[in-house]
């Protein structure tokens, strides 16, 4: 496939991410609400939301990188997202998957934060400070588990591909990754709660002590961007989850399914716990998650 | 962390199977309890304008505002409730004493302009008007104090063997919890005839201080004692708390103030101008009206004389009022206050029309205030016989001191006060009373009180009986004939009329015929050219606003004057005319 | 009544409901478009502002505790759309529920102006209309419009919260018809504004408008 | 009960008393016994905590009475002591040593009222105001309305008739022992 | 110059007036060194309205309205305190009727109740979890239900007032109480599981905020506060007022006076209050008057007098020093509430060391009413 084609594709597949990453998030706030015994919003709230946001007007300055904020944030989000294949094997779907995607998508996961971080501390307010402190400590702490892994399944694959990854969990449920590296897959999906910032880990916006965190100065279209960026992001992880441990799709009803499989873990969790305290999250984070990822690294060494 | 605390959270998940606890918003919002407190809703025809809802409200949320012309018994005002400050409390509603404000059930109300949040209920139409629920005045809860203290009276069996005053009288402490029923509305006001300041001074007896209410009362009524004791009270009939409770009893704080002193010159210390130095006024009849206007016209300092027929002063309330109920040392005190301030009393002096005509010319104004002395005839075969007595002759000879012959048993003709003072008398001069009355007793026009009162002494009252006549017996006493009579509804609105049931007689045979049904006027004494002038064609006497006959310098007031005939009206009358003869002064003296 | 160191209305051409075009700032000259293109333009973008209201969570005075059950099971205003937003950065809605003393007047019209236009203010119950039951204290203001532009009115005290519903669905037609422009008379009238807040504000330590 | 009142008469003094029910009872002192009074309650009986202490204005008298209530919560009763000071100089003894949570009462008392305590802290520090500029607000002679009328006006178009007087005006109610 | 420089280190935060995470509105300025507090003051004022003022120009009658507004989530209290203090103080307090008095009980109770699933839900909900909060603010609405059935209004009743209470119990209201009373108890054991064996909150609230003991007397403390530390004190007891006294009751205690302690506090008073409300329903007389007969409220003068009177609310002791002169107006009124000292002296004192997470944890906990504390 050539270029322009691909890239042409890669540019549908990010508008429909954000689309899916906003309805599956519609979905989940009505699910929220169910359990909260409520009716919820619509499923399309999002939609409305995001195009409030872009109609608003905006009066703040903040200076340069506060506006950046944003679209480091986007950017993350996008980077991450061209990187992931969501259907190994059909070209329009692979993104710009290569090699050593992984490593890279690894970065990207970062580079979003830290961005956001940069611009969001540019506004200097102080539940924005307060709150970027707490999500780098609780971020740096997610990671590890998370790292040690992916590392596991790398090692087993023998690859830093995605798509190898993929393709080494075909033949069956039972070939997944969750099923064949189940403490690798203990230690992603609890550090993926901590990526999706869902209680008991969702100390960084915490309304209840620094009103909003990160985004509290931000508004209007920069809002909207950053939305727009992190149902991308979520998308993202979403779909690397799915390649990693769920074994890929084949097609994107499976996608759907896969996805919102993994999404709804973190909901289901989120939906019946108060929150951690950063100190709190960030110890259990190097509890049982880095000890679970540490012992299947040691296993997928072992084994080889 | 044990698994436990791990696990038990997620049992949360089972509320996401079961049905929300979300109100479905469609149909509208829920509709509110049955007694809920929302929107005020208000029965005008019920409300009277008292403003008592206006006056308990805290937040002065509650305007009274005109939307009527003001009426005796509705000052035609109504509450204009204003949501910017309303709280929602009903104290309004719970002490209405109408019972005509309440509250609709419904509570939606969302609007841009903050000006539109003001409403008259019942007049501004609202959606909720016709609400059905929502909060109203309950039996049971009154913020405002629906008995009134009891009167302490002589006991029935006591009084028919004496001649004491029958009312007690309140003691301090009543008459402290009594004035503090009053919610200060001022409708009776408006039914008083001389206007007094009733919620004022009732004001002033709550606050403990009586020489103020006695000033305020003496400030347009110069016989307020007389008043306080027999006063045909409209001011009660309209009282607002009446509506749903027993009225304020007004009369008897006017009695109690004025009973508490006893010289009341000094404590009286009027403050007006002394227009009338060097004027002479003549005052014909010393009954209410005309002491009224001796008392503020001597104060403004006119020369007053006031010429009387009787031997004593006070017109009708001397001789037509039983000693028992207005004894004579209350007249006297008022009499002494008049003689205090300066006024000259020529008595057992009847004016004739000479004189008349001489008085108009040597005073700057004469007063008229006669009365009505022409006791009416019962128009009944038998009326001439001797036994069939007018009652005022009777009242009249029993207040005189004279010896008044009743005989054993009495038959009394009419239903008005004085019918029912004729037949407490002879009751207390022994003999057996029947009251015959055309009508039933709702319809009697004596105070309910005193028909209680009579009852209370024994007097049998035989209603819808029509006297046919009246015949000597043999045995010297005298056959009283009467026929029964059904009430006809002949017009709508008007009060129903007695209709002789033809062919049905009853007989009474008593001593004496006592006939009550009223007086005309008796102006055959007055020379031709002025009455003339002056008499309409029933020969009442006509006045202009000012209180002045055709006549110049001629006022006239009292019973000859208005058509209500009571103490209170001839008070008033007395008042116009002082106001007329000050205002012509001062007049002459620019 | 004592004589009123204020302007009791604002000036008569100018009040807060009349209807205006969409896009008056500061005095900005519309931009030459269109009309038909513009209104339609303005009607898609007031459907999205009405229907994705987000609410400042400051509770003012007694009508937050009426808030509570608004925003949670029982009746959820997250059905319409209507969030709580914790800062007034991200809010287009400011409820103020009640009362106003002196002292939250002052933050209120800090966040207000905080927030990014348009936006929209909500009194709730009799206080913001005339004083309510606090009419006669020191510390209370009696009028809310003098100080900021109010959008709308529901009356109680406090309104419950259906009535509260009731009456989001009329600021959401208002705000859809184009007319709640509070927020640009607030621009427009802004000396009349300010001069009212710095008479009844005498501590006066806020910069001239909180950007 | 009688006995610590009567132990207070003793040894102190009582201007007045008041046996309001028979878990409540109220004693008056002179201002120089506060101090020594309230910490021999604190310290030798049982009546060790502070409750509230407020203020009341006696504006006729022109004076302030401070009211401490004590309250024993072991014997479930309560004392209050009264204490009157002048109101041309308000100042009295604070109390915070004792309690804490004295700082509070005296810091609202001294705005409130413009009683002042001297080695209190917080004294002068604003605690409920904010850029008052008029008399203590809970002191008798400020009058609410008058402050409302000039700082917060109310909303014009409203005219109430006062039913008593419009009665009268339109009835023609009239005077005659005064011109 | 060194403790400014010291000064500087620290971040300061202002925690309110315009916060989710306040009990209301007020503030805490606070000064943080990472995310632990070094010190912090309450500032209240924001809601000051001068109640105290307000009601020494309104008649006794029109003294009623304004005083539920002082404790919005329990207004029920003061409306009880006040009918109280100046029934006792007019002596009126000898012909409230009997059924006057269980009403005003179950009134008082059914307050207590709703305040209490309030404030249980606001213990999990500053921790960042809504489902709870949801639950039980929908139960407390139930009992709003309830009230505005009786009282005719949700949130401020204006129900008890000199002499008895206002309305007559409506037709069926006992079994529709106990229908709703049914529903809280079948939902609590789900709140259970959400709260108190939620590994989460369980770390959050454990050992945290600890009140120590020798403060009760040297700040007056009271309430649930108190009874969290196992001191069994409780108004309702000690003090018997209405028809406590004739009622089954024994003050909850529980030990370890952190956060913890404090919310199972509550969650047993739930339980207490549920059982009260049925013993009061149980003994509820059918007949008689509501309510004594009243003197004409507008030009009702009481005598002079001074005395104070208490309450049990949800917080701890409510109280009401009123002060009458002989005319008709409250003198002076002094309210106490219990959120005075737990919401000033002894938050100020808890702060210095806690973390910021837990601040809004523990005013929730300390159940804070800033309007009480400023009226």
């Amino acid at each position: 496939m050539s270029f322009p084609l691909k890239l042409m594709w890669s540019v549908i597949g990010i508008l429909v991410a954000i689309a899916y990453g906003l309805l599956i998030s519609g979905i989940i706030r009505k699910v929220m609400a169910r359990i909260q015994g409520r009716i919820g919003p619509p499923v399309y709230q999002g939609f409305i939301d995001l195009g409030k946001l872009l109609v608003l007007r905006t009066a703040t300055h903040h200076g340069v990188m506060f506006y950046l904020a944003p679209i480091f944030r986007a950017a993350g989000g996008i980077g991450l997202y061209l990187l992931i294949p969501v259907v190994v094997g059909v070209p329009a779907l692979e993104n710009f998957s290569f090699t050593g995607d992984l490593l890279l998508v690894m970065y990207f996961m970062f580079f979003g934060s830290l961005g956001m971080a940069l611009g969001a501390a540019e506004s200097g307010h102080p539940h924005s400070s307060i709150g970027i402190s707490r999500g780098l400590s609780q971020m740096t702490a997610f990671e590890l588990p998370f790292a040690l892994a992916v590392v596991a399944l790398a090692a087993s694959a023998g690859s830093f591909s995605i798509s190898d990854i993929v393709m080494a969990q075909q033949g069956g449920i039972l070939h997944w990754n969750l099923f064949t590296h189940p403490l690798a897959a203990i230690a992603a999906f609890l550090a993926f709660l901590g990526m999706n910032m869902y209680a008991p880990f969702n100390i960084v916006g915490a309304p209840q002590e620094i009103p909003a965190g990160p985004p509290t100065e931000f508004n209007s279209s920069f809002l909207s961007l950053m939305m727009a960026g992190r149902s991308i992001f979520a998308v993202a992880k979403m779909v690397l989850f799915m390649d990693l441990f769920l074994g890929g799709a084949t097609n994107l009803l499976e996608v759907l399914v896969k996805t919102f499989l993994i999404y709804f873990w973190s909901v289901f969790v989120g939906a019946v716990f108060p929150r951690f305290r950063t100190e709190q999250s960030i110890r259990f984070f190097l509890g049982w998650p880095t000890v679970a990822g540490v012992a299947a690294v040691l296993l997928v060494m072992l084994n080889r | 962390m044990s698994l436990k605390y791990t696990i038990a959270p997620f049992s949360a998940w089972l509320q996401a199977v079961s049905k929300p606890f979300t109100v479905p918003v469609t149909g509208g919002p829920r509709p509110g309890a049955p007694r809920y407190r929302g929107w005020h809703i208000n029965d005008v025809e019920k409300c009277i304008g008292c403003g008592t809802c206006s006056a308990i409200c805290q937040n002065e949320a509650i305007d009274m505002v005109p939307v009527d012309d003001p009426v005796v018994g509705d000052s035609g005002l109504r509450p204009k409730i204003d949501y910017g400050r309303c709280c929602w409390c009903a104290l309004c509603v719970d002490v209405c004493p109408s019972g005509s404000l309440g509250m609709s059930n419904e509570y939606v109300w969302a609007d841009t302009d903050a000006d539109v949040f003001r409403y008259i209920p019942g007049v501004d139409e609202k959606p909720w008007d016709d609400s059905e629920l929502g909060w109203r005045r309950e039996e049971g809860f009154e913020l405002v104090d629906h008995d009134r203290v009891p009167m302490g009276m002589l006991d029935p069996d006591e009084r028919t063997q004496t001649w004491a005053e029958v009312v007690i009288g309140y003691t301090e402490e009543q008459a402290r919890v009594e004035a503090s029923r009053c919610v200060d509305c001022g409708l009776c006001v408006a039914a008083c005839p001389a206007h007094m300041h009733i919620p004022d001074y009732i004001g002033a007896i709550r606050d403990g201080d009586d020489a103020r209410a006695v000033q305020i009362i003496y400030d347009n009524n110069a016989m307020p004692e007389m008043c306080g004791k027999v006063c045909t009270r409209r001011c009660e009939s309209v009282c607002s708390i009446g509506v749903q409770g027993d009225p304020l009893a007004i009369r008897w704080l006017k009695r109690y103030a004025t009973e508490r002193f006893d010289n009341l010159a000094e404590v009286l210390q009027p403050q007006v101008e002394r227009v009338g130095e060097g004027r002479t006024v003549a005052v014909i009849g010393g009954g209410p009206s005309g002491l009224t206007v001796a008392y503020y016209l001597a104060i403004r300092g006119f020369e007053v004389t006031v010429h009387e027929a009787l031997p004593q002063v006070g017109g009708a309330t001397f001789f037509g009022i039983p000693r028992y109920r207005f004894p004579m040392s209350s007249l006297e005190k008022q009499v002494d206050l008049l003689k205090s301030a300066g006024v000259k009393f020529v008595l057992n002096h009847r004016v004739d029309g000479d004189e008349l005509t001489r008085m108009l010319a040597e005073n700057d104004a004469v007063f008229m205030g006669v009365g009505l002395m022409k006791p009416m005839a019962l128009r009944a075969p038998g009326e001439d016989l001797p036994g069939v007595i007018p009652a005022l002759d009777m009242l009249r000879e029993q207040n005189l001191g004279h010896e008044v012959d009743v005989g054993e048993k009495v038959v009394v003709v009419g239903g008005g006060n004085v019918a029912i003072d004729a037949s407490r008398i002879s009751r207390r001069l022994g003999a057996e009373v029947t009251i015959a009355y055309r009508r039933r007793v709702v319809d009697m026009p004596a105070d309910d009180e005193e028909i209680e009162d009579a009852e209370a002494e024994g007097v049998e009252i035989v209603t819808q009986a029509i006297p046919l006549r009246v015949e000597a017996t043999e045995d010297g006493k005298l056959d009283f004939v009467w026929g029964p009579a059904e009430m006809v509804q002949e017009e709508e609105g008007k009060r129903p009329r007695p209709k002789l049931i033809e062919g049905v007689e009853n007989h009474l045979v008593v001593d004496r015929v006592i006939v009550a049904i009223g007086q005309g006027p008796d102006l055959d004494w007055l020379p031709t050219e002025i009455s003339e002038k002056i008499c309409n064609k029933w020969g009442y006497i006509e006045v202009d606003e000012t209180g002045m006959t055709a006549v110049e310098g001629l006022y006239a007031g009292g019973d000859l004057v208005n058509d209500t005939a009571d103490a209170i009206s001839a008070i008033a009358d007395g008042l116009r005319a002082v106001n007329g003869i000050v205002d012509k002064t001062r007049a002459q003296h620019v | 009544m004592a004589s009123s160191k204020f302007p009791l209305a604002p000036p008569e051409h100018s009040r807060p409901h009349a209807p205006m075009g969409e896009g008056c700032f500061l005095g900005e000259t519309e931009r030459q478009q269109p009309l038909a293109l513009k209104e339609a333009l303005a009607k898609i973008k007031n459907w999205f502002r009405a229907n994705s209201l987000w609410v400042m969570a400051y509770g003012t005075g007694c009508g937050s505790i009426e808030l509570r059950p608004l925003t949670t099971a029982r009746f959820d205003m997250e059905r319409f759309g209507m969030a709580m937003r914790p800062t007034p950065r991200q809010s287009n809605v400011l409820i103020i529920s009640g009362y106003l003393s002196v002292k939250s007047l002052k933050r209120v019209i800090r966040a207000y102006e905080q927030m990014p236009s348009p936006k929209w203010v909500v009194g709730l119950g009799s206080c913001t209309i005339n004083g309510g039951m606090y009419w006669d204290s020191y510390n209370t203001i009696n009028r809310l419009d003098l100080y900021v532009p109010v959008d709308l009115y529901i009356a109680g005290c406090m309104p419950r919260p259906e009535a509260l519903l009731e009456g989001f669905g009329v600021l959401m037609e208002k705000i859809k018809a184009g007319e709640a422009n509070g927020w640009n008379h607030y621009l427009e009238q802004m000396d009349w504004y300010k001069e009212n807040q710095k008479k009844l504000i005498t501590d006066w330590d806020l910069p001239d408008y909180n950007w | 009960m009688d006995e610590i009142i009567q132990r207070i008469r003793d040894n102190f003094g009582v201007l007045r008393e008041h046996r309001q029910r028979d878990d409540l009872a109220e004693v008056w002192i002179e201002p120089r016994h506060v101090l020594p009074l309230l910490t021999w309650l604190k310290e030798h009986t049982p009546f060790v905590q502070l409750t509230h202490l407020s203020a009341v204005d006696w504006l006729e008298d022109g004076e302030f009475q401070l009211t401490y209530l004590l309250t024993d919560p072991v014997g479930r009763r309560s004392l209050m002591v009264a204490v009157r000071i002048s109101r041309e100089e308000a100042t009295a003894e604070s109390v915070h040593t004792l309690w804490a949570h004295a700082v509070t009462y005296e810091q609202e008392i001294n705005e409130m009222f413009g009683i002042h305590f001297p080695g209190s802290p917080r004294q002068g520090v604003p605690f409920i105001l904010e850029g008052w500029d008029d008399i203590p607000p809970m002191r008798r002679d400020f009058d609410t309305v008058e402050y409302m009328n000039r700082h917060h006006p109310s909303r014009p178009g409203r005219e109430h008739t006062d039913p008593r007087r419009y009665i009268g005006q339109v009835v023609g109610e009239k005077g005659y022992l005064h011109d | 110059m060194t403790e400014q420089t010291a000064l500087e280190r620290r971040v300061q935060l202002w925690f309110g007036p315009q916060h989710p995470g306040i009990t209301g509105n007020m503030a805490v300025q606070a000064w943080l060194e990472g995310d632990t507090l070094t010190s912090g003051v309450t500032h209240v004022g924001y809601l000051h309205r001068g109640f105290e003022k307000l009601m020494e120009r309104r008649k006794f009658i029109q003294s009623f309205p304004i005083v539920c507004r002082i404790c919005v989530p329990e207004p029920d209290t003061n409306e009880w305190l006040l009918a109280a203090s100046i029934e006792e103080l007019s002596g009126l307090d000898k012909e409230v009727p009997e059924k006057a008095r269980w009403i005003r009980t179950l009134f008082l109770e059914m307050s207590r109740l709703s305040s209490m699933l309030m404030v249980l839900g606001g213990h999990v909900g500053a921790m960042g979890l809504g489902t709870a909060p949801n639950w039980l603010i929908t139960l407390r609405d139930y009992i709003l239900d309830r009230f505005e059935e009786l009282t005719g209004a949700r949130v401020y009743h204006m129900y008890v007032t000199y002499g008895g209470v206002r309305r007559d119990l409506p037709e069926g209201f006992a079994e529709r109480l106990e229908a709703n009373l049914q529903e809280i108890e079948s939902k609590l054991p789900l709140v259970d599981n959400v709260i108190f064996d939620s590994a989460v909150f369980r770390k959050r609230a454990i050992g945290v905020g600890v009140v120590p003991e020798e403060w009760v007397d040297e700040l007056g403390l009271t309430g649930p506060i108190v009874r969290a530390m196992g001191i069994a004190r409780d108004t309702r007891t000690d003090y018997p007022y209405e028809k406590y006294g004739e009622l089954d009751i024994e003050p909850m205690t529980t030990t370890g006076s952190d956060i913890f302690a404090r919310a199972w506090m509550r969650r047993l008073e739930i339980a207490q209050s549920i059982d009260l409300i049925r013993q009061i329903l149980a003994k509820m007389p059918t007949e008689g008057p509501y309510s004594a007969k009243l003197p004409n409220m507008l030009t009702w003068t009481i005598p002079a007098g001074e005395t104070y009177v208490r309450a049990e609310a949800s917080r701890g002791e409510m109280g009401y020093y009123v002060v009458t002169d002989g005319s008709d107006k409250i003198r002076r009124v002094h309210v106490r509430g219990p959120s005075y000292v737990h919401g000033v002296t002894l938050l100020e004192r808890l702060m210095p060391g806690t973390n910021i997470a837990d601040l809004s944890a523990l005013m929730v906990s300390l159940q804070v009413c800033p309007p009480e504390i400023e009226r």
